[in-house]
């Protein structure tokens, strides 16, 4: 990029607050699934603080956050495609007649 | 539409600059590539055309007498892939798109030109790989349904390892499609003023980029079950054979779109030039590609009603099957009410374009039969199928690949077709391919099964119909391929803009120069402006 | 190669800032294809899950988490790395670039030294892709997620070699971005396979 | 018309009716548009170089109109398919359970009563009957025209289906899943019977009178043997090899097997061939041949070794 170009520069200490945050969140997933043991939400739970660690890597160490709206669909609709195939996948193998 | 430039030029056309194999094959030049993707799905087309004459030969008595079972087996799936993953889903997109799509919105090359060359060789790479994957062919029909294709002794690993390689020549393809339309226009070239035929190709890029990684993963899966012995497909093991079925359709459904959006886009682009008339409702056939590239993405387990799926999966895929015809129909009374008072001239490109709609609305019908659930039951995997894939295919996709032929061709090479020869053939493939194919739906009711290397004397007399519609089409196809080759070297001079079109791919020199433009156009107006005042 | 571009003029007409953001959005658009291509993997992994929970249960707990764990935390750290690497290189910076992705590229190995002594330990125990539906998923997801390191270490090498020859500057960095991105997508593939395959099975 | 095959299940009227239908409804549209094609492109054919069009460029309203039509029409064959499918795929609690199993080439089906045949499906007129279903090796397609049904058979995994046969007769049941090389000659019979025949045929005394007891020399009854069982899907008679090795000249001949040793061919071996095929496997051959121990009886075995002798 040259110098007119007003990319947004994020400054190191935010990098190392990112990751002491992401260091907390993996510290918080392993004490979760394996101290607490939440029986069956325990997916759920590992997924959610999974998510959020994906979400802050991708707003700030990618800059996300600063992308046009067009990289945003393009970040954000292979991931509705996961999940419909996940989803409808689903729907067909747990749905099947035994007769 | 942008002053054109044309007269002035006199720098040597792409073809001419430069000569020699490296001056192809290390060429960066999207219009070379484009050539050279060209040849390429050409030979393809050839070779696996030659095979279905073959299987037709065969199926011409019920008995097997030309080839034996297996060998039919493995021509049906060397046709099928063949032509699904070498020549229709490359295409038009690969080839034209790529000569065309800078050309049209004004750029000097597409975004990445060394990835652009990258995905050719990945192309080829492929095509080696089948050539090794030859020496025992696979018997698995093109879909390698589990668990028969873990199970073959034939080399389905060689096969399905070249469409692997084959499946990122097509991603890096879109991938390089989505980022030149979005980012390499020319000033003035909005969004609406882009011509239908990028609007397609971008809708197609979208699906290439996304849907073919999970085909990919899919095969890479099912050379792992029959490396590794993993068995995500393998009942034995725990694993569930009908699976495969939704990852291998999760891709191959949005491929049908793949092969016939392009195709959807030349027919916008014919259509006008030939009426003399703006396209009919643009914004109607450009957000309904759109429209298509997203909603294919939700129908794909409409192949799979009787493959054991439940009943409530059926349903769902039912219903969003036949809202994926929307779009389809709207594009259809667009096009038609195109012709409407305008002054329509029977160019053999046209001649085409106008069986496109003839053809392609007989396929896309018979596919609201296959996608009603009932009457798929009956009809699923027999030839009415066939008859369905074939008439959209070819009906659709190859008549307007060879409409687009005959229509860029003066651009392409800078010589002008002989039109009468063209029409000439355009009735042999036109008549040869609905006698074809056309008895197949009946074939289909009657109950004959697909995929069948001998069959029931019952269906011998539409059978044999059926063979000599081939020979027809084939006697057409001949005709053809020896027109344009041999104006290439007979044909008349062509001038820089033949049919006095409007968009940007007819303003420069006939064939382009080496940067399609002497200097980047600033577009004022859409390409569809004709019978305008002014 | 020197003959190509001196054919091809108009790669020198080519605007840095247009090469960059064209770049940048290629390698976005790259990424959804990496992701649907492990979301075949991961639609596996969650129909396999739902159907044999005691199969992922009883497995899951021969795979040792606190190696996963430490794989987990070298590869967010040499996230980390990476990033500062591109701000650095955006600022000018060229010596903290090339410190930074000597350390990104070093934490890749480690990564993958862990990794071979986690697969050899598993084929000691005689634990094969083929043992189970899970194995094959392990197996799989993390083959597959370690080719890609591979192809990251390299791609990052090379852009350290360009670095070091001093190809970048504030004004020039677009592979640096583009490749960072890259690595950040295998961490964050990875942010999902850890708690997948080692917490909770 | 007949360009639907013959009706005889109670349901094959309905499935009928969505092929009408959605035909007819493909007609219409068809004719519309090959109509307005061929008419715009004769009445606006081109005249001169400088004909004068018109710069039209859409229209809000037809827009609306043959987006909002084809969408409600659309619906309607969906609705329509699902209320038929529903029924094709909700067997009625009386239905008689047939047990079927598909194979590299073969179609068995066990009846409740013990019975069970090969190839040939013997089902009561008017008596809805519900397949239970499931394949040994690949994927494999049940599918009879006549009745309108069709369902896969997955290796590990039950299918069902059911039908009520409405008209007695022969029906051809046909494989419709791509399974290998014998795909195409995996063919079976349904036949529908009176409930009296069906009954005899239960008892047993049924093929005693029909085959047994015929005029038919032992090498006639194998040849039907050979087509009725599926032989013929592997075994070819002319000495061409198919999946398994050719019957002609078969008798008498020495046969060298997978373990390297040879073997003369007389009845012994071929009954063990038969019965336990794994037991000596041809060399060149897979151990694929399906044992037909309990599925034919010692009569018809002999018949098939007369009629493998007869081919010189
Ligand atoms: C170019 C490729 C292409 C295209 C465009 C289509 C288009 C469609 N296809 Fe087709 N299809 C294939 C290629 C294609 N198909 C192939 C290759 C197979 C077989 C694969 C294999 O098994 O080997 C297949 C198989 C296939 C099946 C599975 C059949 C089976 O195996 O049992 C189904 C089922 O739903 C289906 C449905 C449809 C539908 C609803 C459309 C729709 O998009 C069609 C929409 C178009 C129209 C509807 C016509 C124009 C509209 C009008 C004129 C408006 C008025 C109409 C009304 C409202 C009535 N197709
Ligand atoms: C793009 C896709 C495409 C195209 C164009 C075609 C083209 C043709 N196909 Fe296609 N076909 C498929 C895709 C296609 N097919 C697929 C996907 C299947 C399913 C496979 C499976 O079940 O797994 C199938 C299956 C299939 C079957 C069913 C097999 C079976 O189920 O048993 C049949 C049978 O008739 C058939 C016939 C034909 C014929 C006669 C042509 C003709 O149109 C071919 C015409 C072409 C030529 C004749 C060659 C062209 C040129 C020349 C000869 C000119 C000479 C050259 C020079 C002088 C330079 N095909
Ligand atoms: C699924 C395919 C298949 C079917 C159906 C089948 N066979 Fe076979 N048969 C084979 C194969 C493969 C071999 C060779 C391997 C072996 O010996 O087991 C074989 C071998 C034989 C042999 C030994 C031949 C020799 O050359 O020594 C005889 C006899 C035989 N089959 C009889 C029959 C009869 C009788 C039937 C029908 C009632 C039948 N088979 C049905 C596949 C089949
Ligand atoms: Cu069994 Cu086809
Ligand atoms: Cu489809």
């Amino acid at each position: 990029m040259s110098e007119n170009h007003d990319e947004h520069i994020t400054p190191y200490k935010t990098y190392v607050i990112i990751w002491l945050i992401l260091m907390a969140l993996t510290v918080i997933t392993v004490y979760v699934a394996r101290e607490i043991d939440l029986g069956s939400i325990n997916l759920f739970v590992a997924m959610i603080i999974a998510s959020i660690k994906a979400t802050i890597v991708a707003l700030f160490f990618m800059h996300l956050k600063y992308e046009d709206s067009i990289t945003w669909v393009f970040a954000l609709y292979p991931l509705f495609l996961l999940s419909l195939l996940i989803g409808l996948t689903s729907i067909d193998v747990f749905n099947r007649i035994v007769p | 539409m942008a002053t054109g430039t044309a007269a002035t030029i006199s720098e040597p056309s792409f073809l001419e600059y430069k000569s020699g194999f490296r001056s192809w094959f290390y060429t960066t030049d999207h219009k070379r590539i484009g050539i050279l993707y060209l040849v390429s799905i050409s030979i393809f087309f050839i070779i696996a055309g030659s095979i279905a004459i073959v299987m037709r030969a065969e199926l011409f008595t019920p008995e097997s007498n030309i080839v034996s079972p297996h060998t039919y087996n493995v021509l049906f799936t060397l046709h099928g892939s063949l032509m699904v993953f070498f020549f229709i889903v490359p295409g038009i997109s690969a080839s034209l798109g790529n000569f065309l799509i800078p050309l049209m919105i004004g750029a000097r090359d597409v975004a990445f030109p060394k990835l652009n060359l990258g995905s050719y060789w990945l192309y080829l790479i492929g095509a080696a790989i089948l050539l090794f994957a030859l020496l025992e062919p696979a018997d698995t029909g093109w879909t390698f349904y589990t668990p028969y294709s873990a199970k073959t002794n034939t080399n389905v690993i060689l096969l399905t390892l070249g469409i692997f390689v084959l499946g990122f020549s097509s991603i890096l393809t879109g991938l390089n499609f989505i980022v030149t339309i979005h980012k390499m226009r020319a000033p003035g070239m909005t969004w609406h003023r882009l011509p239908l035929f990028i609007w397609a190709l971008y809708s197609t890029a979208i699906l290439q980029l996304l849907a073919t990684p999970v085909v990919g993963i899919t095969l890479l899966l099912l050379i792992a079950e029959r490396t590794l012995g993993i068995g995500f497909f393998d009942p034995d093991k725990g694993g569930d054979p009908v699976l495969f079925q939704n990852f291998f359709w999760f891709y191959s459904h949005p491929a049908v779109y793949i092969m016939i959006i392009p195709a959807m886009g030349v027919i916008s682009e014919i259509l006008p030039v030939f009426s003399r008339k703006p396209i009919f409702g643009y914004k109607a056939i450009a957000y309904s590609s759109v429209a298509i590239a997203i909603i294919s993405f939700f129908v794909w387990a409409h192949h799979l009603f009787v493959a054991g799926i439940s009943e409530t999966a059926a349903i769902i895929f039912s219903f969003l099957t036949f809202l994926v015809a929307v779009p389809t129909a709207i594009k259809v009374f667009n096009w038609l009410a195109t012709l409407y008072k305008g002054s329509i001239q029977f160019h053999s490109a046209m001649l085409y374009a106008l069986s496109f709609l003839f053809l392609f609305t007989v396929g896309g019908l018979t596919g609201l039969h296959v996608g009603a659930l009932a009457a798929d039951i009956h009809l699923h995997d027999t030839y009415f199928v066939v008859a369905h894939m074939h008439y959209v295919m070819i009906g659709g996709t190859v008549m307007g690949f060879f409409g687009a032929l005959h229509f860029w061709y003066p651009k392409w090479f800078g010589k002008m077709l002989d039109d009468t020869l063209g029409k000439i053939a355009w009735f042999f493939v036109f008549i040869g391919f609905n006698v074809t194919f056309f008895p197949q739906f009946f074939l289909g009711v009657q109950g004959m099964p697909r995929r069948y290397a001998t069959y029931l004397p019952e269906f011998e007399s539409l059978m044999k119909l059926s063979t000599i519609g081939s020979w027809i089409l084939a006697i057409g196809m001949i005709i053809m391929a020896y027109n344009l080759i041999k104006s290439l070297y007979s044909g008349e001079k062509a001038p820089d803009n033949p049919y006095n079109s409007l968009s940007l791919e007819w303003q420069t020199s006939s064939p382009p120069i080496l940067e399609n433009f002497k200097e980047i156009p600033v577009v004022t107006d859409w390409s569809y402006g004709y019978g305008k005042k002014g | 190669m020197e003959q190509l571009t001196a054919d091809h003029v108009h790669v020198h007409h080519i605007d840095p800032v247009e090469e960059y953001e064209q770049s940048k959005f290629g390698m976005w658009l790259f990424l959804g294809t990496e992701i649907l291509l492990f979301g075949g993997l991961f639609a596996t992994y969650a129909i396999f899950r739902a159907k044999y929970p005691e199969m992922f249960h009883l497995d899951h707990l021969k795979l040792d988490w606190e190696l996963g764990a430490l794989n987990t935390i070298i590869l967010i750290g040499s996230s980390m790395t990476m990033a500062i690497g591109v701000t650095a290189s955006k600022k000018g910076n060229n010596k903290l670039l090339i410190i930074m992705l000597a350390i990104t590229i070093i934490c890749g190995l480690v990564f993958g030294f862990n990794k071979y002594l986690e697969y050899t330990a598993k084929f000691a125990h005689h634990i094969y892709p083929d043992t189970s539906i899970f194995f094959s998923l392990y197996f799989m997801m993390t083959g597959l997620h370690m080719l890609h390191v591979f192809i990251g270490l390299i791609v990052l090498l090379i852009i350290m070699i360009l670095a070091i020859k001093g190809r970048y500057s504030a004004s020039y960095n677009t592979h640096v971005e583009v490749g960072g991105l890259y690595w950040h997508l295998i961490d964050l593939i990875w942010i999902y396979l850890f708690p997948l395959l080692y917490l909770i099975g | 018309m007949n360009w639907v095959p013959e009706a005889a299940s109670s349901f094959a009227g309905k499935v009928d009716g969505v092929l009408w239908f959605v035909t007819v409804l493909s007609i219409v549209f068809f004719i519309l548009i090959t109509v307005l094609l061929i008419y715009f492109s004769f009445k606006y054919k081109r005249k001169t170089e400088n004909d004068y069009t018109p710069y039209i460029t859409g229209n809000q309203t037809l827009e609306i109109i043959w987006t909002v039509i084809p969408s409600i029409l659309l619906f309607v064959i969906f609705a329509y398919g699902l209320i038929v499918y529903k029924e094709m795929r909700t067997p009625p609690g009386d239905a008689v359970e047939v047990n079927v199993t598909a194979k590299q080439w073969i179609w068995i089906f066990k009846y409740q009563n013990g019975k069970s045949t090969i190839n040939e499906l013997f089902v009561q007129h008017n008596r809805p009957v519900k397949m239970v279903m499931r394949a040994d090796d690949v994927l494999h397609s049940f599918f009879v025209p006549a009745f309108r049904v069709k369902q896969d058979l997955v290796p590990g995994m039950y299918t069902q289906l059911w039908f009520n046969p409405t008209k007695i007769g022969t029906y051809d049941l046909f494989c419709a899943e791509y399974c290998g090389t014998g795909h195409s000659q995996m063919l079976a019979k349904v036949y529908v019977m009176s409930p009296e025949a069906f009954s005899r045929w239960e008892k047993g005394d049924e093929e005693e009178t029909t085959t047994f007891a015929s005029t038919k020399s032992p090498e006639e009854l194998g040849k039907d043997m050979y087509s009725k069982n599926g032989c013929a899907a592997c075994h070819s008679i002319d000495g061409s090899a198919g999946v398994g090795p050719t019957f002609k000249a078969l008798y008498g001949k020495n046969e060298s097997l997978q373990d390297g040793t040879t073997i003369e061919v007389d009845e012994n071996y071929l009954r063990e061939s038969i019965l336990i095929p794994q037991a000596k496997v041809v060399q060149g051959f897979a151990p694929s041949m399906p044992s037909f121990k309990g599925i034919l009886t010692d009569e018809e075995i002999d018949a098939l070794i007369a009629y493998i002798k007869s081919l010189k």
